[in-house]
């Protein structure tokens, strides 16, 4: 074995080191701060990279995946074995994961200005330096969530898995509400917060089934892929009541529960567009590199157990399958009709990653992790890059005030302006509508972007994201024809949204002051940029299916010659989907039709004061995915309306009506009882201890005399005393010997 | 007992003497011999103090009583004998006259035990390095009682000065000795000087333990109060130390005690750490005694020169620094080498490796010390000031530029 | 030769005289000056019975005396500070003075 | 010559030797205890340690005498000398230097030196018969050396934290505090 992989326990810790590093002792310094940070990841960059290009020439890794012990909790019956894993699948995501952490850490030193929602009074020394108040506590954070994703990446068993997976869940809640003076910034993080604890909450009774019923009891990913373990799994069975049901099933489920909340699948997808209230370096870390991966790669690590599921019952692969398949056209539909540029790209992903969980709920596991690499990079880019949008839009927008405009602070607030098509905040810097032309002036996050875009879109042959879009329809395409159809049309749509955004963001002419004022952002910023960019192009040469004419042979498909070794060894079922043109061209064709479509929309642009043409064509409908189906609204209205009223009325028994009534009745009981002893004690006992100490106080005064406090009287006495000894004891005892 | 007795007895036994009246002879004998050869001594070494350290000086030195000044010291004695025995008033009668005779006697009590050669020791006791460092307590006890005694402010201060000083060096001194002490496996000094007689009489102690012998002479300056560490008699400070009161006889015994504990010292580091007797040609037949005698008191004096010549070059210590120096260096280098010895001799290596390895220890303490000394004498500042730099007196002796 | 007994009669004598000192004299550095000259007594009773007991290459005796003057030794050093230390606070060093502990 | 009732022994230089010495170190002693002046009491006591350091002599420890100089006379006697001046302040005063138990204590040590002496005159002692000790002064040194470093060990080194214990102890109780 390569020894370098002995190091891979060592990439979760110089974030962990600079986390500890920053809020000890350089939290006053914020670039020392960002330095250590930056350091922190580069060197788990470093050590990463060293681990997973060894692992990449290692043809011997498939076989015999490193899986090493670094100390045991003993727990009632069992060890729990806290170590490291390296395999072929996390060796992919130690390539992906540290380099995007870089790049955000690098884009976010720039980034974290002083932001716009405080008052310059409040914050002196901060708004001279221009950054933001809380710039060392953002990189302490973002360190602690890169030491999540990176431990979470090599743990080698589950419950380290998911200690890794609540930091991330810790470290999403106070990024997400970073900005806390902000009402909506608190709400969302509350809101994410809450809302993956459910899926988290699910996913630990699974971990707890799964403990129970594997055998041995264990939790490491060693012990519960042996043959063995998912033999017995998929054979013995629970009775839930109504059915029996194996286990596997059930944990497969429950496993699912969590995945669906951590990467935001539909019905918990609605943290995620909350989440954009973060600064964006933040979205990027959850959208791309960290937090929604870790909930794919769950599957990814869990998948044994899914693939087991799938060929004994199918019932929960069908229940992933359907379930990505649903929120890829779902969200995808939503993204259509959104004006935030980061909502897009927020309703984007949540699409995204149904695809990915689609994926794994057919079986392409190579094709799902693919996705889940090529994804990581151009969503990373396109939020940096949309980050980089914002800042000039807010650049342009002070720009534009300061010259001739300055109509007061108060600007700020001066309304919405009410439109069919939602209400716009004409200073709103996220706004699609107040943008348009941004290419012009801000050309490299302009031209970074639309690569960025190109691949989300998969764009043919160049970009990362064809290859590994077209390789989870080709698996669809023979698997399931119902999946194929909803990815097909969400893949349509994802083109379409994405030529909206791209052509109203940075094409045709400004629509505000602000847009014409817009300038480009500093080099930390559009240097991550360009760095990504060229993954997002190149990536996908890594996995191009091996019969595809032309570069079929010359890709030969590295990628699955890397991975499926792996998966035989830990028992999935491979699948080599015969290569088909139609799915090759259905992928083309929706990817063109969708940009071809989107250009022939918004390609004019946007005209101030217009409505989006497709609302004009659309009406209602548009409307129901502007407002995204209702969901929250229908959960305020249940959920959280049921909640409430459950709090009200616990609280109510509590203040009002039963409990603190009983309390206060004991309490002056209490009170009552104690006057009582009070007296008792005064009178009696008082009495019996003062009559006590009165007479050992006169025995003392009689027996003071003897003890004067001359050594030499105590001496002589001492004397006397032995003298009398020695006359009466000693000396017949002497008398003897003589 | 040494060899003497035994020759002197066996005379006076064979020539019919009863045997106790031999012994009380033959004892009485030594005893004078050291009581009058001694005050002696004292009147070579104050000529040769005021002559050398005269010549360090640039002086003449005394020259008109005699041939050389020989006579010089003589004439002193009778001076000072003949002066008036004052007795202050209210001083502590006993103390006062005790005192001086104490302190002779101290000394002379050292006498006993120093090796003049093979055979010829007063006493050659087996705890002979020990009973030097004991009997130096005689020596606090006079100045205290000469302190006390005087019923005089500096007398005391000076008095305390003395204890605090000598016993604060006793402890290197001893440990110092101890070197020596731990490596031949003896405090006899007739065999101490025995052991020192490999390569020719050369095999010294110096040689081996130059560290230790070092500190052993600062110690022996401290011990017998002379020159950096002549603080009890610092003239600017306490006018003349403990002795200020006394006078003509008892001066003089003060004076005498001073000389001789200097010279014992230095005769007891000849011994020690200068091979003793020890010398080429010591084992011949006839001469070889004498030899002996003459390389010893060679030894003994080239010691004396150089406490002299310390006395005439260098500057008198504070007292703080005094302490410090004794405590902060001396005695943590003297432990650390007494470890160090200790440590190697444990270990059962040959005999050539103990010895260089004591050397190496000896070497790095000598480094250590100096260094420490070196840098107190930075950190202190009493360097040399000169009043102006060299540039400066060039810029006088310019012409003026017209 | 001496006879034993007059080594143990001396002892005797020097131990009566510290006894009487120890508990007569008024002043504590005077005090303690008689205990030494107790302990002194007991070391020369040490050493003589190690001298004329039968077995003297048991060195017993010898060395309980140099641990009764080493302890003597420290028994002296503090003594003599607390001694210092009560002469600073109160001005005495009368023994009958110094009686704080009176009831 | 007449035939003596009571026979005088002629002493040997040995016990003409101890006799002195005895006489000096009891008649010190004495004058320790029952001297005015405190400042003699401590000359009488260096008189007195001397004498004791004799009496080792005679019983050939000498290294025994030796320390009892070293230790005594070098250390203990000056500290107490050190002690006397430092509060000479009280030294001379119209009070007496003893207390009032001074005529029972005085008995009492007569008593007990006479009921000492009484027992051991009488105790029949179990001297050894063949008194010349075996080898020579050096080696009973090492022999009391390795007694030291093997047999008492462990009380040596308790010895040694005591000396430190009450170096640092004396040194915090007498240090002024300002």
């Amino acid at each position: 074995m390569n020894p370098i992989f002995d190091l891979t326990w060592l990439v979760p810790l110089p974030p962990a080191v600079a986390c500890a590093l920053i809020i000890l002792v350089t939290n006053r310094n914020k670039s020392l701060s960002s330095v250590i940070a930056i350091a922190g990841v580069a060197v788990s960059l470093v050590i990463g990279w060293a681990v997973a290009f060894s692992a990449f020439v290692d043809h011997d890794l498939a076989h015999h995946p490193v899986n090493a012990t670094l100390f045991s909790i003993p727990t009632g019956l069992t060890d729990i074995d806290v170590g490291y894993a390296l395999d072929p699948a996390n060796a992919l995501m130690l390539f992906m994961v540290p380099f995007l952490l870089v790049m955000i850490f690098v884009y976010a030193r720039g980034y974290m200005t002083f932001p716009h929602h405080l008052k310059a009074a409040d914050f002196p020394e901060a708004h001279a330096e221009g950054k933001d108040p809380r710039y060392s506590r953002f990189m302490a954070y973002i360190s602690l969530f890169a030491v999540g994703m990176l431990g979470l990446v090599t743990s080698n068993n589950l419950i380290t898995f998911f200690v890794f997976w609540e930091i991330m869940g810790l470290c999403s809640y106070l990024l997400i509400g970073f900005w806390f003076e902000k009402e909506s910034a608190k709400k969302a993080a509350f809101k994410a917060f809450v809302t993956t604890r459910i899926g988290d909450a699910l996913l630990f009774i699974g971990m707890m089934v799964l403990y129970i019923v594997s055998e041995p009891s264990s939790l490491s990913f060693a012990d519960l892929f042996s043959e063995d373990n998912l033999y017995e799994l998929g054979r013995t069975y629970a009775n839930l009541g109504f059915r029996e049901v194996t286990w596997v099933s059930i944990i497969t489920f429950l496993i699912l529960c969590g995945t669906i909340g951590k990467s935001a699948q539909f019905p918990l997808h609605v943290w995620l567009p909350d989440a954009m209230e973060g600064p964006t370096p933040v979205s990027a870390m959850i959208h791309a590199a960290t937090m929604v991966s870790a909930g794919v790669f769950l599957l990814i690590r869990m998948y044994p157990l899914f693939d087991r599921a799938l060929h004994l019952t199918s019932t929960s692969t069908y229940l992933v399958a359907g379930v990505g398949a649903f929120t890829a056209l779902f969200a995808a539909t939503i993204a259509m009709a959104q004006w935030d540029v980061k909502r897009v790209l927020a309703y984007s992903t949540i699409s995204q990653l149904g695809y990915m969980v689609a994926a794994l709920g057919i079986g392409a596991y190579v094709a799902a992790l693919f996705h889940l690499l090529t994804h990581a990079f151009f969503k990373a880019l396109l939020f940096l890059g949309s980050g980089s949008v914002i800042h000039g839009m807010e650049h342009g927008h002070e720009h534009a005030h300061a010259h001739g405009h300055d109509s007061g602070a108060d600007e700020h607030a001066s309304g919405l302006i009410q439109r069919p098509d939602g209400s716009l905040d004409p200073n709103d810097p996220q706004d699609m509508r107040n943008m348009g032309g941004l290419l012009r002036k801000m050309p490299v996050t302009g031209w970074t972007f639309i690569i960025g875009g190109l691949a989300l879109s998969g764009f043919p042959i160049i970009t990362a994201g064809f290859w590994s879009k077209d390789e989870i329809l080709a698996v669809a395409f023979e698997e399931n024809s119902l999946v194929f159809l909803a990815l097909a049309i969400a893949a349509f749509c994802t083109a379409f949204y994405t030529m909206r955004q791209m052509a109203l963001t940075f094409f045709n002419r400004g629509r505000t002051e602000a847009a014409d004022h817009a300038s480009e952002s500093t080099r930390s910023m559009t240097l991550p940029l360009i760095l990504i960019s060229f993954f997002a192009i190149t990536l996908g040469w890594i996995g191009i299916p091996a019969a595809f004419p032309v570069l079929g042979p010359i890709g030969n498909n590295w990628l699955g010659h890397f991975l499926e070794p792996f998966m035989e060894v830990i028992h999935i079922h491979v699948l080599h989907p015969e290569f088909n043109v139609v799915p090759l061209l259905v992928s083309v064709a929706v990817a063109l039709g969708g940009l071809g479509l989107g250009w022939l929309v918004y390609g004019k642009g946007l005209p101030p004061g217009e409505t989006d043409p497709m609302y004009r064509a659309m009406g209602p409908i548009w409307q129901i995915f502007h407002r995204k189906y209702f969901v929250d609204e229908l959960y305020d209205a249940t959920v959280v309306r049921l909640s409430n009223f459950v709090s009200s009325f616990c609280a109510s028994i509590d203040a009002r009506w039963i409990i603190d009534p009983l309390v206060n009745l004991v309490g002056k009981a209490g009170v009552w009882l104690s006057a009582l002893a009070a007296a008792a004690d005064h009178l009696l006992v008082d009495g019996l201890v003062n009559l006590t100490a009165n007479f050992m106080r006169w025995c003392g005064g009689v027996l003071t005399h003897l003890q004067d406090g001359k050594v030499q009287a105590y001496l002589v006495i001492a004397m006397m005393v032995l003298g009398i000894w020695v006359v009466l004891v000693g000396m017949p005892i002497v008398l003897t010997l003589v | 007992m040494a060899e003497w007795y035994q020759v002197l007895m066996t005379a006076l036994v064979g020539a019919g003497v009863p045997e106790w009246i031999a012994t009380a002879v033959a004892l009485l004998a030594g005893v004078t011999a050291i009581g009058l050869v001694a005050p002696l001594i004292a009147l070579i070494l104050v000529w040769l103090l005021r002559k050398v350290i005269s010549r360090i000086q640039d002086r003449i030195g005394p020259n008109r009583v005699g041939r050389f000044g020989l006579l010089q010291t003589i004439a002193d004695i009778v001076k000072l004998l003949s002066k008036e025995g004052i007795n202050p008033s209210r001083a502590d009668f006993m103390a006062y006259n005790l005192a001086p005779i104490l302190s002779v006697f101290g000394v002379l009590l050292l006498f006993a035990v120093v090796p003049v050669t093979r055979g010829l020791i007063g006493v050659d006791i087996n705890v002979g390095v020990l009973y030097i460092v004991a009997l130096g307590s005689i020596g606090i006890m006079a100045a205290l009682m000469a302190g006390w005694g005087s019923n005089n402010k500096y007398a005391l201060l000076s008095g305390f000065r003395v204890v605090a000083q000598l016993l604060s060096y006793e402890i290197p001194l001893v440990l110092s000795m101890l070197a020596v002490v731990l490596y031949a496996g003896t405090m006899r000094f007739g065999e101490l000087a025995e052991q020192q007689g490999n390569f020719l009489g050369l095999g010294w102690y110096v040689f081996l333990m130059p560290g230790a012998a070092l500190i052993f002479f600062v110690c022996a300056l401290a011990e017998s109060e002379q020159t950096p560490f002549d603080l009890l008699e610092a003239e600017s400070e306490l006018i003349a130390g403990f002795h200020i009161e006394y006078s003509g006889m008892r001066f003089a015994m003060f004076f005498l005690a001073q000389f001789l504990g200097g010279f014992v010292f230095a005769w007891v580091g000849a011994a020690m750490f200068l091979g003793g007797w020890q010398g080429p040609g010591v084992d011949l037949p006839g001469i070889g005694g004498f030899l002996a005698a003459g390389y010893m008191m060679i030894k003994t004096f080239a010691i004396y020169l150089l406490m002299i010549w310390v006395r005439g070059t260098f500057p008198r210590l504070r007292v703080d620094q005094m302490m410090s120096f004794c405590w902060k260096i001396l005695v943590p280098l003297t432990v650390g080498l007494i470890s160090w010895q200790m440590v190697v001799q444990v270990l059962e290596l040959p005999t050539p490796v103990i010895a260089v390895l004591v050397l190496v220890g000896n070497l790095l303490v000598m480094g250590i010390g100096l260094y420490a000394v070196g840098r107190a004498i930075r950190q202190e500042g009493f360097r040399t000031k000169r009043a102006f730099t060299p540039d400066s007196l060039i810029g006088t002796m310019q012409p003026v530029a017209e | 030769m001496v006879p034993l007994q007059a080594y143990l009669t001396l002892a005797a004598f020097i131990f009566s005289c510290g006894l009487y000192g120890a508990l007569a004299r008024r002043n504590a550095i005077a005090m303690l000056m008689a205990v030494e000259l107790m302990l002194n007594a007991v070391n020369i009773n040490l050493v003589a019975f190690w001298r004329y007991g039968p077995n003297r290459d048991d060195l017993a005796g010898q060395t309980f005396a140099i641990f009764v003057i080493a302890v003597a030794a420290a028994e002296v050093a503090v003594g003599l500070a607390l001694i210092i230390a009560i002469y600073r606070s109160r001005k005495t060093v009368y023994l009958d003075e110094i009686d704080l502990l009176q009831g | 010559m007449p035939e003596l009732p009571v026979e005088i022994p002629i002493p040997t230089p040995h016990q003409a030797v101890f006799i002195m010495v005895a006489v000096a170190t009891g008649v010190a002693s004495l004058l320790v205890v029952t001297n005015r002046n405190l400042f003699y009491s401590a000359l009488c006591l260096v008189g007195a340690l001397f004498g004791v350091a004799g009496v080792y002599v005679l019983l050939e420890a000498e290294f025994l005498a030796i320390t009892q100089v070293l230790v005594y006379v070098g250390a203990i006697a000056t500290l107490i000398t050190f002690a006397i001046m430092l509060t000479r302040g009280i030294m001379f005063g119209v009070t007496s230097p003893n207390n009032r138990y001074m005529f029972a204590v005085m008995s009492m040590a007569l008593l007990v030196f006479l009921l000492v002496a009484g027992v051991v005159d009488r105790v029949p002692w179990a001297v050894a018969e063949d008194l010349t000790l075996s080898g020579d002064g050096k080696s009973m040194i090492v022999d009391l050396g390795w007694e030291f470093v093997t047999t008492y060990a462990l009380p040596l080194e308790l010895i040694g934290l005591l000396l430190l214990i009450a170096l640092v102890g004396a040194v915090m109780l007498a240090r002024d505090d300002e």
